[in-house]
C-alpha cells in the first residue's frame, strides 16, 4: 500500500492524449522520481494531483482517501505540497512572511478568521519559521522583499514554505533547474537531510540525471502520456525502452 | 498651501470686496445674542448663490449666475438698476439692503443632492449666509430646501418645476417664484385643444423620476378634462441616450400626439428622435401628428436645433414680453453681457429682489420676519404681471406663457415665440389640491 | 511598513484627527460640514483599502453600500427614533448582508471582470433607486425625515419644526465657536462623533493590517495561486475583507446621513465609487494613512476650490499692478470655479504619473531626502492628518 | 411583429454605435494590454470634430440690417457663411453635409490625437498596474472633458444630418409589412451601413495586411515577436491612432442621432466597457457580438410589454445581462484566458 495510488489517469486536451492510463505507487518514505522527455505530460500530471487539472477519467488516492474533485486548498490540507518549475512565491512580501504564511496554514487551516491578534504576537509561528529559514540557510534575508532574492534564493525560499507546512507528500517539478553545480549540489543535500530527518514521501519530476540518481529510491519513465518503464535507479538506467525513449538524448 | 497667503492681505486691502472668499473671519463668539442663523454683524449680508456649475445643466447654472451678479450689482447701487425701478415696491434703494452692502459667496450643485447640501452647507457654516437661493432642478431645490429649513435661513428656490416643492416638500423658509407642472398643464390644456381639436389621442413619454411624474399627472388630468385620451404613458430611465426604442413604438400605438415629459438633456435627446423618425410628418386618425413640450427652456430648444420648430411648450418667462419689467431687465442684462436672459436667470433674478425687497420692508434679515413679508405679498413690475406669493405653500401666482419653437428664428437666441399668455386666474389651483397634498408648511425656523 | 511604531502613529493620528478644527482653519476648511465630510470619506477610504489596498481587488461598487448604509439610517430615524445609535447598527448590518450577498456573487471572478460585476451591481442599485424603488428610497429628492414620521422611541414633537439627530441628547449640529488669532473656530458635535468613529476605524483597520488574517489578504494580492496551493481557502479571506470593507461603507454612509438627514440616490452612482477608489489611489493604497489623505484632498478639492470664483480671485492678486492682477486672474480662472474638476483631473494624472504609490510615497521621498536620521511616524504624520 | 421589428432595427442601430465604440477599446486593450478610462473621452471629441467643422464652415460675414433690431434694438446682425458667400451653392452643400466632411477631418485629427495620447502618456503605463492607468486615464478624461466644457459649454449642441439623409422612410414595405408601418429614419440607417463598412474595414486591415498580421501575432504574444526584431512599439502606436481615428469617426457620425455635449464620454463610457468585457478583453469579435446583442437586448426590454412585465427592466438589463454572461461564462463570450485576470 502507497500513501499515493493514482490509477488509469487520462487526460486529453482537444485531440492529444496527455495522460494515457496512468499508474503509479509511491511507497510511504520514499523518494519517487518521474523522468522523461520534453513533453512528455509530467508536469500535466503533476497538476492532476494537486487539483490544478481535473483528469478524464481514472483516480487518485492519497492514503486511501480520493483526491480528485478535491479543491486545491483542500488537496493540500490533506499533506501534499508542491515546488513549482517556476518559483510561486509572494513577491511583494518579505521572506519571513512568506514562511509565515504556510505556518498558518498548517496551524489554522484553510480560513480561519484571525483578525485581531497581531501577526507579532504569534510567537510560535515566529519560532517556526525562523527555524525553517535556518534551516534552507536563510536567516539572514529575513526581511528581504521577496522578489529581490537572486533565482536560487527564490527556489530555496519556495523549498522552505513548502516544508514547513510538515507535508506527508512533496512533489517537486525540477528542483535544480537553470541552477550552477554547486546550487544543485546544496539543493541535493537539502533534500537528503529532509528525508532523514522528516521522513517526508517525495515526488520529484528533474531531467538533471545526476539529481535523479542521486535521490531517488524509485524511478518511473513518463513518454508520450505513458508510464513505459519503473523501477530501481540501476534497472532503469539499463532499461533499453528508456535509453531509446529518454536517456540517450539527455547525456548529451 | 502657501497659495493662500495672498488671500487675507487682499481682502483686509479691499473692503470694497464683493466675495468674501476663503478663510475671512466671521466675528462670531460663543453664546452670541443673536437672534437668528447668520444675522450680519458688520456692514455687510452674505447671500449664498448654489447653482449647477458642473453636470448636464451647467450652462443654466452659469447663466443664473450672471443674473444673480447682476442683481447684487442693482441692490448696491450699481449699473442701470434694472428692474428695480420697475418693481412694484420701491422699498429698495440701492444702498444694500437694509444699509448692509450684498456680498456673495457661490458654489456648485453639481445637480446632485448631495453636493448641493455640502455646499449650502458650507455657505452657511463658513461664509455666514443668510439666504441660499439658486438650482435647476427640483430634486436639489427640495434637499437644500429641507436644510434651510434645519438651519434657519431663507431659501429662494431657482429652477424648479415640480409640483412638490410647494406640495408635499413645502417648507416654511422656502420660496418658489417659478411656475410648476400643474400651471405648465393648465395653461397648455387649453391652448392645445384649441390648436389640436378635443378629440386626441395622447401617447406620454416620462422621464422616470419625480419630477417627471408630477409634470405627467398634470398635463394628463388638463389635458383629459379637455377631451383627450391617454394612450399610454411610458416610463424612461434618466440615463436613456439613445430614445429610438421608446419613440418607435409610438408609430403604431393609434396615438396622433406625443407629449414629452422630459428636461434638459432627456428632452433634447427624445425631441431629436421624435422628428428623426418622422412623426411629425404623418397622418393618424385623419389628423397630422403633433409632439408637445410641456415645460421648454431656451437652452433645450437650442440644443434640440431644428427639431423644436413648431412645437408647443409652457415657459416661465421669455426675453421677447414686452412688459417695462422684462424690457429693463432684459437691457441691462443684455448689455452686460451680450446676449438675453434666460428664463432660468430670470427667476433667480426675481427671487433675489423678492428677497431683498422683504428685508427691507420688514426691517430685519430674521428668516420668520422675511417670511411673513413674502407671506401673501402682491407685486407688479417683474415680468410676470401682477404676482401673488401665497401664504399657504409658498408658491408665486401669475401669468404663465405658452410658447412655440419659432419657424424662422433671426438669431441664435430667438428661438421661441410667445403663442398666449395664459392669465393667472386659469392656473391658479386651491392649497390643498390633490397633486399638491401630503406636505406641511411647518414652522419659519430662524435657527440659532 | 511595518518599520514605524503604531503606538506613535495611532497617538500622533488621534491629535492631529481631534484638533483639525484648529489645524485646517487657516486653510478656510474649519466649518463643521466639510470636517464632518473629511472624517466620514476618510472611514470610507480606510474600509475601502482593506479591501483593494490589500487584496487588490478594484471595486467599483462600493457607493452602493455607502447608499444603503445612509437609507436604512435614514429609516430608522423615520421609524424608531433620532438618536443615531440605532441607525448606524442597523446601516452596518444591512451594509453588511448586502456586501456578502454581492460578494458573494462577484468574487467569483477576479480582475476586471470582478471590477466590471461590481459596477454593475452599483448601477443597478443607482437606477433603481432612482426609480422604481422610490416608494423606499424616495428616488430623484431622496429621503428625508418629515414631521409625521412615526419616530416610536422619541417623546412627541410639539416644536413644529423638524428635530435634529443627537446622540443621548447630544444634537449633532451644536457648534461652539470661537475666534482664536483672528481665525473662527468652530467645535461641532458631529464632527467630534465622526471623529472618535474614524480613530476608531482606523485602529480596527491597523489591528487588520497587522494581523494573520492581513497577511493572507496581502498574499492574494501578489499571488493567489500559490495561496491556494498553500492550503488556504482565498474566496472566504476575499468575501470577508468585502464584507469588512462594504460594512465601513455603510457605517460611512450612515454617518453622512446622521450628520444630514438626507439620503439621495446619487450617492450609489458609479463616479461616487470611482472617486472613493481615487482617494485610495491618490493617498496611497495599501498604506495606512494614504486613504485618510487621499480623501481629505478630494473633498478639499470638492469643497473649496469649486467655490473659488473672479471676486475671491481679485481679492488675492489685489496687491499686484492692476494688469497683472488681471493677467493672475485670467490665468487661474479656468482651474477654480466650475473648472474645480478640471483640476482635480490634471492633479491625478500628475500624481499617477510622478507619484505611483499616491501622496504617501511623495511623503516618503521627502522623508528620505531630508530627514534620515529622524525616522519613523513622525515624519509619516507630517502631511496633515485629513 | 412590426413592433418587433421595430425593435430590431432599434437593436441593430444601437448595437452598431455600442460595437464600434468597443471596436476600438477592445483594440487598444488587445494590442497594448492598457485599460483605458479615456476612450469615451475619445468618442467626445470625435463628436465635436464634427461641432468644430460645422463652426469653421458656418464662420460668417457679419453685415447690419438696419430695417430688424435685435433684443436691445439695435440693428439687427445678419450672418453669411464665408463659404456661401464665396462659393455660393457649393457653400450651401458644404455647411448641409458638414457632418460627411467632418469625417474626413476627423480622421487625421483623432489619429494623430491617439498617437500623441500614445506616445506621450500611455507608452509609461505598458508595465504599471491596471489600477495605475485606469486612473491616469480616468484623470485624462475628467481634462478632455473639462477643456471641452471651457470652449463648448455644457448644453448639448445639434446637428443635423444632410438634407437628402434626414427625415424617414418606409422600410417595411421592402420586407412585406403593410404601408407606413414601420419607418425609420434615413441616417441611422446610414450609421448602420456605415458601422458596417468600418468593422468590415478593420477586420479586412487585420486580417489580410502584413501589418495586421504583426499585430495579431502580437496581440496573441507580445514578447516573442520583439524578439522577431519587428519593431512592434511602433505599430502599436499607430494601432492606437487607428483606434482613436475608428471612434472619432462613430462619434462624429453619431452626432446626428445625438446631439453632442462634453460629457456624452462617460456616459458611453460604463457602456462600452461592459460591452467589451462581455464580450471577452482583448476580442474583436467578442465585442462586435456584445455590441450587437446589448443592444438588441435593450431595444426589446424597452418595450411596453416587456415593462408591463417587469417594470425597470430597462433601467438595469444591460447590466443584468453582463452579471449572467460573466458568472456563467468568466471570460466573457470569446474572451481568451490569462487575460485581465491577476
Amino acid at each position: 500500500m502507497g500513501i499515493l495510488e493514482v490509477q488509469n489517469v487520462n487526460k486529453h486536451f482537444g485531440g492529444l492524449h496527455a495522460l494515457n492510463n496512468v499508474n503509479l505507487d509511491v511507497i510511504e518514505g520514499s523518494v519517487h522520481a518521474i523522468i522523461g522527455p520534453n513533453g512528455a505530460g509530467k508536469s500535466t500530471f503533476l497538476n492532476c494531483l494537486i487539483g490544478k487539472l481535473a483528469p478524464d477519467t481514472g483516480s487518485v488516492m492519497f492514503q486511501g482517501k480520493p483526491v480528485l474533485g478535491k479543491k486545491p486548498h483542500e488537496i493540500n490540507q490533506l499533506g501534499i505540497s508542491r515546488v513549482f518549475q517556476t518559483p510561486e512565491i509572494f513577491s511583494d512580501l518579505t521572506v519571513f512572511e512568506n514562511v509565515m504564511i504556510p505556518c498558518f496554514a498548517h496551524r489554522d487551516g484553510s480560513f480561519m478568521m484571525n483578525a485581531w491578534k497581531k501577526v507579532k504576537c504569534e510567537t510560535d509561528i515566529r519560532e517556526q519559521a525562523e527555524q525553517m529559514l535556518l534551516d534552507v540557510n536563510m536567516q539572514d534575508k529575513l526581511h528581504m522583499e521577496a522578489a529581490s532574492l537572486s533565482r536560487g534564493d527564490k527556489r530555496r525560499l519556495e523549498m522552505a514554505m513548502c516544508l514547513s507546512q510538515n507535508p506527508k507528500l512533496l512533489l517537486l517539478d525540477e528542483p535544480t533547474a537553470g541552477m550552477a553545480r554547486a546550487d544543485t549540489n546544496a539543493t541535493i543535500d537539502l533534500l537528503k537531510h529532509i528525508g532523514e530527518t522528516r521522513g517526508i514521501t517525495k515526488v520529484i519530476i528533474e531531467h538533471d540525471m545526476h539529481v535523479v540518481f542521486s535521490l531517488a529510491d524509485t524511478i518511473s519513465v513518463l513518454a508520450q502520456g505513458a508510464i513505459i518503464a519503473e523501477g530501481l535507479p540501476d534497472d532503469i538506467k539499463g532499461h533499453p525502452k528508456v535509453r531509446e525513449a529518454y536517456l540517450g538524448e539527455a547525456e548529451v | 498651501m502657501s497659495v493662500f497667503t495672498p488671500n487675507r492681505r487682499g481682502l483686509i486691502k479691499s473692503g470694497a470686496l464683493l466675495g468674501t472668499g476663503l478663510a475671512m473671519p466671521t466675528i462670531f463668539t460663543a453664546g452670541s445674542a443673536a437672534a437668528y442663523t447668520n444675522a450680519p454683524t458688520g456692514s455687510g449680508v452674505t447671500l449664498g448663490f448654489n447653482v449647477p456649475q458642473s453636470g448636464p445643466y451647467a450652462d443654466e447654472g452659469a447663466d443664473e449666475l450672471r443674473a444673480y451678479e447682476l442683481a447684487v450689482e442693482h441692490l448696491n447701487g450699481g449699473g442701470d438698476g434694472g428692474m428695480m425701478n420697475t418693481f412694484s415696491s420701491k422699498a429698495l434703494s440701492g444702498n444694500g439692503i437694509l444699509g448692509n452692502k450684498v456680498n456673495y459667496v457661490t458654489g456648485d450643485t453639481q445637480t446632485k443632492s448631495d453636493a448641493a447640501r455640502a455646499s449650502a452647507k458650507s455657505m452657511i457654516e463658513k461664509d455666514g449666509a443668510v439666504m441660499i437661493t439658486g438650482g435647476s432642478s427640483s430634486g436639489v431645490a427640495i434637499a437644500v430646501q429641507g436644510l434651510c429649513q434645519e438651519a434657519g435661513v431663507i431659501f429662494m428656490a431657482g429652477l424648479t418645476h415640480s409640483n412638490d416643492t410647494t406640495g408635499k416638500d413645502k417648507k416654511a423658509n422656502g420660496f418658489r417664484h417659478f411656475f410648476n407642472g400643474y400651471m405648465s398643464a393648465a395653461a397648455l390644456a387649453p391652448v392645445l385643444e384649441e390648436m389640436y381639436g378635443p378629440d386626441r389621442n395622447a401617447y406620454h413619454l416620462t422621464a422616470d423620476y419625480t419630477w417627471g411624474w408630477t409634470q405627467q399627472e398634470s398635463i394628463q388630468a388638463a389635458t383629459e378634462a379637455k377631451g383627450w385620451e391617454t394612450v399610454n404613458n411610458v416610463l424612461t430611465p434618466l440615463a436613456t441616450q439613445d430614445f429610438s426604442s421608446y419613440v418607435a413604438p409610438v408609430l403604431n400605438s393609434g396615438a396622433d400626439i406625443l407629449v414629452l415629459n422630459h428636461y434638459g438633456g432627456n428632452m433634447i435627446n427624445s425631441l431629436t428622435s421624435a422628428v428623426q423618425f418622422g412623426l411629425r410628418d404623418k397622418q393618424v386618425n385623419g389628423k397630422n401628428f403633433e409632439i408637445v413640450v410641456p415645460l421648454y427652456s431656451r437652452l433645450m430648444a437650442k440644443g434640440a436645433g431644428e427639431n423644436v420648430k413648431g412645437i408647443f411648450g409652457s415657459t416661465n418667462w421669455h426675453w421677447s414680453l414686452t412688459d417695462a419689467g422684462s424690457q429693463a431687465f432684459v437691457k441691462s442684462f443684455g448689455e452686460k453681457y451680450g446676449f438675453p436672459p434666460s428664463q432660468a436667470a430670470h427667476t433667480v433674478y426675481c427671487q433675489t429682489m423678492l428677497y431683498a425687497d422683504a428685508a427691507e420692508r420688514a426691517g430685519t434679515f430674521n428668516p420668520c420676519g422675511i417670511a411673513e413679508a413674502l407671506e401673501g405679498f402682491d407685486f407688479d413690475g417683474l415680468g410676470n404681471g401682477p404676482t401673488h406669493y401665497r401664504a399657504d405653500d409658498h408658491q408665486c401666482f401669475k401669468d404663465v406663457l405658452v410658447v412655440k419653437g419659432k419657424d424662422n428664428p433671426t438669431s441664435d437666441f430667438d428661438l421661441l415665440e410667445v403663442v398666449q399668455v395664459t392669465p393667472r386666474a386659469q392656473v391658479e389651483y386651491a392649497p390643498d389640491h390633490p397633486m399638491f397634498a401630503g406636505g406641511a408648511l411647518g414652522k419659519c425656523n430662524p435657527g440659532a | 511598513m511595518l518599520k514605524y511604531n503604531d503606538k506613535v502613529l495611532m497617538i500622533v493620528f488621534a491629535i492631529l484627527v481631534l484638533t483639525g478644527p484648529v489645524i485646517l482653519a487657516p486653510f478656510g476648511a474649519g466649518y463643521p460640514d466639510l470636517l464632518q465630510r473629511f472624517a466620514i470619506f476618510g472611514i470610507l477610504a480606510v474600509g475601502y483599502n482593506i479591501l483593494f489596498g490589500l487584496t487588490g481587488y478594484l471595486s467599483f461598487g462600493h457607493a452602493a453600500f455607502l447608499g444603503v448604509g445612509s437609507y436604512s439610517t435614514v429609516w430608522m430615524f423615520k421609524l424608531l427614533t433620532m438618536n443615531i445609535i440605532p441607525g448606524m447598527i442597523l446601516a452596518i448590518i444591512m451594509s453588511g448582508l448586502f456586501a456578502l450577498l454581492i460578494g458573494f456573487i462577484t468574487l467569483r471572478r477576479s480582475g476586471i471582470y470582478f471590477s466590471i460585476l461590481t459596477l454593475a451591481f452599483a448601477q443597478m442599485s443607482y437606477s433603481l433607486a432612482y426609480s422604481v424603488l422610490t416608494p423606499i428610497t424616495n428616488g430623484e429628492t431622496g429621503l428625508q425625515i418629515r414631521l409625521a414620521d412615526a419616530r416610536i422611541l422619541d417623546p412627541k414633537n410639539e416644536s413644529g419644526s423638524l428635530p435634529s439627530t443627537n446622540l443621548f441628547g447630544f444634537e449633532m449640529n451644536d457648534t461652539w465657536r470661537t475666534t482664536f488669532m483672528g481665525m473662527d473656530l468652530q467645535f461641532n458635535v458631529g464632527f467630534y462623533v465622526c471623529a472618535v468613529i474614524l480613530i476608531a476605524a482606523f485602529y480596527v483597520s491597523i489591528r487588520i493590517f497587522r494581523s494573520p488574517f492581513g497577511l493572507m489578504l496581502r498574499a492574494v494580492k501578489t499571488n493567489q495561486n500559490r495561496l491556494m496551493y498553500t492550503g488556504i481557502n482565498t474566496k472566504p479571506y476575499t468575501l470577508a475583507a468585502f464584507v469588512i470593507s462594504g460594512m465601513y461603507a455603510g457605517l460611512a454612509g450612515a454617518l453622512l446621513a446622521s450628520m444630514d438627514p438626507l439620503a439621495g440616490a446619487e450617492r450609489m452612482q458609479w463616479t461616487e465609487s470611482g472617486s472613493i477608489v481615487l482617494m485610495v489611489i491618490l493617498g496611497g493604497a495599501g498604506t495606512l494613512l494614504g486613504p485618510v489623505l487621499g480623501a481629505g484632498v478630494i473633498k478639499y478639492f470638492e469643497a473649496i476650490f469649486s467655490r473659488i470664483n473672479d471676486n475671491v480671485l481679485h481679492g488675492w492678486f489685489d496687491f499686484l499692478p492692476g494688469f497683472l492682477e488681471t493677467f493672475m486672474v485670467w490665468i487661474i480662472h479656468p482651474f477654480v470655479g466650475k473648472g474645480w474638476s478640471l483640476t482635480l483631473g490634471a492633479v491625478f494624472m500628475i500624481i499617477v504619473i510622478f507619484l505611483p504609490g499616491g501622496l504617501m510615497e511623495g511623503a516618503n521621498r521627502i522623508n528620505k531626502r531630508f530627514g534620515k536620521q529622524k525616522r519613523g511616524s513622525a515624519d509619516n504624520a507630517k502631511a496633515p492628518a485629513e | 411583429m412590426d413592433a418587433i421589428f421595430l425593435q430590431v432595427l432599434n437593436g441593430l442601430d444601437k448595437g452598431s454605435a455600442y460595437a464600434l465604440i468597443a471596436l476600438g477599446l477592445t483594440l487598444i486593450f488587445g494590442t497594448l494590454g492598457v485599460v483605458n478610462f479615456a476612450h469615451g473621452a475619445l468618442f467626445m471629441l470625435g463628436a465635436f470634430c464634427a461641432v468644430i467643422m460645422r463652426k469653421i464652415l458656418t464662420l460668417s460675414h457679419v453685415s447690419l440690417d438696419p430695417e430688424k433690431t435685435n433684443f436691445l434694438g439695435k440693428p439687427l446682425e445678419i450672418r453669411t457663411p464665408y463659404v456661401e458667400l464665396w462659393w455660393g451653392d457649393v457653400g450651401t452643400w458644404m455647411i448641409d453635409y458638414s457632418v460627411l466632411i467632418a469625417i474626413l477631418f476627423a480622421i487625421p485629427v483623432m489619429g494623430v490625437m491617439g498617437i500623441v495620447m500614445e506616445r506621450g502618456l500611455i507608452k509609461h503605463f505598458y508595465h504599471r498596474p491596471h489600477a495605475d492607468q485606469i486612473l491616469m486615464t480616468f484623470g485624462l478624461a475628467i481634462v478632455l472633458q473639462e477643456i471641452i466644457k471651457a470652449f463648448f459649454g455644457a448644453n448639448p449642441i445639434p446637428q443635423s444630418a444632410p438634407d437628402s439623409m434626414s427625415g424617414a422612410m418606409d422600410i417595411g414595405v421592402l420586407f412585406g409589412f403593410a404601408e407606413y408601418a414601420v419607418i425609420y429614419p434615413y441616417w441611422r440607417l446610414v450609421y448602420f451601413v456605415f458601422a458596417a463598412v468600418v468593422i468590415g474595414g478593420v477586420f479586412a486591415f487585420l486580417r489580410f495586411t502584413t501589418f495586421g498580421m504583426i499585430v495579431r501575432a502580437g496581440m496573441a504574444d507580445r514578447e516573442t515577436v520583439g524578439l522577431l526584431g519587428i519593431d512592434i512599439d511602433r505599430r502599436f502606436t499607430i494601432m492606437f491612432g487607428l483606434a482613436a481615428a475608428v471612434t472619432g469617426v462613430a462619434g462624429v457620425m453619431y452626432t446626428p442621432i445625438l446631439p453632442p455635449n462634453y460629457h456624452m464620454g462617460m456616459d458611453f463610457l460604463v457602456l462600452c466597457f461592459v460591452v467589451v468585457v462581455v464580450g471577452g478583453m482583448g476580442s474583436l469579435p467578442g465585442a462586435i457580438l456584445a455590441g450587437f446583442m446589448l443592444g438588441m437586448l435593450e431595444s426589446f426590454s424597452s418595450m411596453n410589454e416587456v415593462k408591463a412585465i417587469i417594470p425597470g427592466i430597462d433601467q438595469i438589463i444591460i447590466y443584468l445581462v453582463a452579471m449572467i454572461v460573466l458568472l456563467v461564462r468568466p471570460r466573457g463570450l470569446m474572451g481568451k484566458a490569462g487575460m485581465m485576470e491577476d
